[in-house]
């Protein structure tokens, strides 16, 4: 087993964390954390293609690693995007919160007691 | 078993376990700091897997900047009242099978992925003569997919623009909120003022070896846009007016230069974005120079957030 | 000799990772922080070992790397607690 | 002397890897957060830095040298400050309970 292979084991593994806690977590924040651990995975995975497209002289493959560099830079961009609407969000309403909001929705709040 | 699967499998181990760790503690501060230790192993792992440009990118930007956002910014909702109710059992169940399912056809494909790999290293490599570079991996990002880089830098000045956005109207062109304390240690500003310097000579440098080596624009810019941020979080100064001129430039400066002449590619070589035989490592070490300025000046007011004072404050 | 180089960089790493059980009893947020410290330099040594040994090229700056940004996680904690606390004071909830 | 050297270097990261290990034990084991801190700045100091004097015979040129020694010097100044700062922080909270 060459090591390039388990760390795509740890990106499937990391993928399928996030996944779950980007389902089960219901704060906007632990989603956003949980959501840079399922990039982290694919970029891994990526990683690993890289590896394993090394050739004579040379250990790596370069292409997917510069996606990678582009797609972290990516990422971060977008998580600071997502604090941002956040820390707007808790200002204006004092909470942090995806639910539905009842007072908007007359009908939805109708329905459930 | 040899020693590196050994090393390697422990490795495997801890980050799993940091990630799960991560995802499942109750205070979400407590989350974040796992997050950091999470992205610092994730950068040795990068190592491991012979990416020593990624390691550097993730450990700067991962570790390091995305660290400071998530600290901050749960410090600041850690106040607010309790969050909605925990999902349903039957929810969890649900969700733990789709991951697992999820994770299960990744490893699959990770197993069976096709053999012989296809790899454009060869391509890479027989075209990086032309380029007068020696690393690869910064041939790919400014000469071979440039197009692609060229863009990501505008999506980061996009994501400027969102995150200013999110500020109400009577703020607009105002100053983001301080970075640190009103008084801030001693210590703090007197590391301040040894490693910012020190910071700088690494995170040029760090630009400029990344031509043969290791390294390019991302990573030095990413390490002089974190110097700037501890300058910052001591106080020594403030986040710029989102209103002033220079700061606008220098935002754009990155994907402005690589935009004219990649428009000038067409007259010099022949198609846009081309660079011309003979000129490509001076044009490409050009082009990073600004996208070094811009993303060391794009990052740090990504962190620092929407305007909250208004412009005469 | 390079062998034995890389044995002693698992050691630190493993060791080093072993550390990281203190994130999960805390009990305070500071122990927490304190063992992804330990992480950071004992990533550098680790990273630093295994140049030595292996001649990857690079590594070392990433090492470099790591070593100017060892201090900015905890950095950042200390200032963001800071300023929560500054907030208390100004607007006791 | 190349024996020598090696055995040199054999000897300082040995007594690297022990204080990564004896801080580590100590993190782990030490029942309150300053006397964690201090057992954490030795692992900090000591053992990278012994690990740094042990890489230096076997760096090859002054640059290489340089840079191990630039890269400990940063590490001694960013875990100097943050003991201080973590200290100031552990103090302050330790005043208000």
């Amino acid at each position: 087993m060459s090591p390039s292979i388990i760390a795509g084991f740890v990106g499937a593994g990391l993928v399928g964390i996030g996944l779950y806690a980007l389902i089960v977590n219901p704060e906007p924040l632990r989603k956003l954390l949980a959501f840079n651990v399922i990039g982290n995975g694919v970029f891994l995975v990526f990683g690993i293609v890289s590896r394993r497209g090394a050739i004579a002289g040379f250990p790596f493959d370069p292409v997917p690693q510069a996606m990678v560099i582009t797609g972290i830079v990516v990422a971060f961009a977008a998580s600071a995007l997502a604090v941002a609407l956040m820390l707007r969000l808790a200002e204006e309403a004092g909470r942090v919160t995806l639910e539905a909001d009842k007072s908007t929705k007359p009908d939805e709040g109708a329905r459930s007691p | 078993m040899t020693l590196f699967e050994a090393l390697d499998l422990g490795l495997a181990a801890i980050v799993l376990g940091v990630a799960a760790w991560t995802v499942a503690v109750r205070e979400v501060f407590s989350a974040v700091i796992g997050y950091v230790a999470y992205g610092l192993l994730l950068a040795i792992v990068w190592v491991r897997l012979y990416a020593p440009d990624v390691a550097l990118t993730e450990a700067a930007i991962g570790g390091g900047v995305t660290g400071v956002l998530l600290l901050t910014a749960s410090a600041r909702l850690s106040r607010l009242p309790a969050p909605d109710a925990a999902p349903s059992a039957g929810l969890k169940i649900a969700a733990a099978a789709l991951a697992f399912l999820v994770a299960g056809a990744l490893a699959a494909a990770v197993v069976y992925l096709p053999d012989p790999a296809p790899s454009l290293a060869a391509a890479a490599d027989e075209n990086l003569a032309a380029t007068g570079l020696g690393n690869a991996v910064t041939a790919v990002l400014i000469a071979y997919r440039s197009f692609d880089t060229m863009l990501e830098k505008v999506v980061l000045v996009l994501a400027v623009v969102g995150v200013w956005s999110v500020a109400p109207d009577r703020v607009w062109g105002g100053a983001p909120a301080a970075l640190g304390p009103a008084t801030p240690d001693a210590a703090l500003v007197f590391l301040a003022r040894m490693l910012a310097p020190i910071g700088l000579v690494i995170g040029v440098q760090i630009f400029w070896v990344g031509a043969d080596e290791p390294g390019g624009a991302f990573q030095g810019g990413a390490i002089l846009a974190a110097m700037w941020m501890i300058v910052m979080m001591a106080r020594l100064t403030e986040p710029p007016r989102i209103g002033s001129g220079w700061l606008r430039l220098g935002l754009i400066a990155g994907p402005a230069i690589f935009l004219l002449i990649g428009l000038a590619g067409p007259f010099m070589a022949g198609s846009f974005l081309a660079f011309p035989a003979g000129f490509a490592k001076p044009l490409i070490l050009f082009i990073e120079a600004f996208m070094v300025l811009s993303i060391a000046v794009t990052l740090p007011l990504l962190v620092a957030g929407s305007p909250s004072r208004e412009a005469g404050e | 000799m390079n062998d034995a180089l890389l044995v002693a960089a698992g050691v630190i790493l493993l060791t080093v990772g072993a550390g990281l059980v203190r994130i999960l009893y805390g009990p305070r947020e500071v122990d927490r922080m304190m063992a992804v410290q330990l992480l950071g330099t004992g990533g550098i040594a680790a990273l630093l070992l295994a140049a030595s040994a292996t001649k990857v090229a690079g590594v070392e700056n990433v090492a470099l790397g790591l070593a100017l940004l060892s201090s900015f996680a905890s950095v950042a904690f200390v200032t963001a607690s800071a300023k929560a606390r500054e907030r208390e004071r100004v607007d006791p909830r | 002397m190349s024996l020598a050297l090696d055995l040199f270097s054999a000897v300082a990261i040995g007594a690297g890897v022990f204080f990564f290990l004896a801080g580590t034990v100590a993190l782990l084991r030490f029942p309150d957060s300053l006397s964690r801190l201090h057992a954490l700045t030795k692992a900090d100091n000591l053992g990278l830095g012994l690990v740094v004097l042990g890489l230096i015979p076997r760096a090859g040129t002054p640059l290489a040298v340089l840079k191990l020694v630039v890269l400990w010097a940063l590490v001694q100044l960013s875990s100097a400050t943050v003991a201080q700062l973590i200290g100031a922080a552990l103090r302050r909270r330790n005043a208000v309970e």
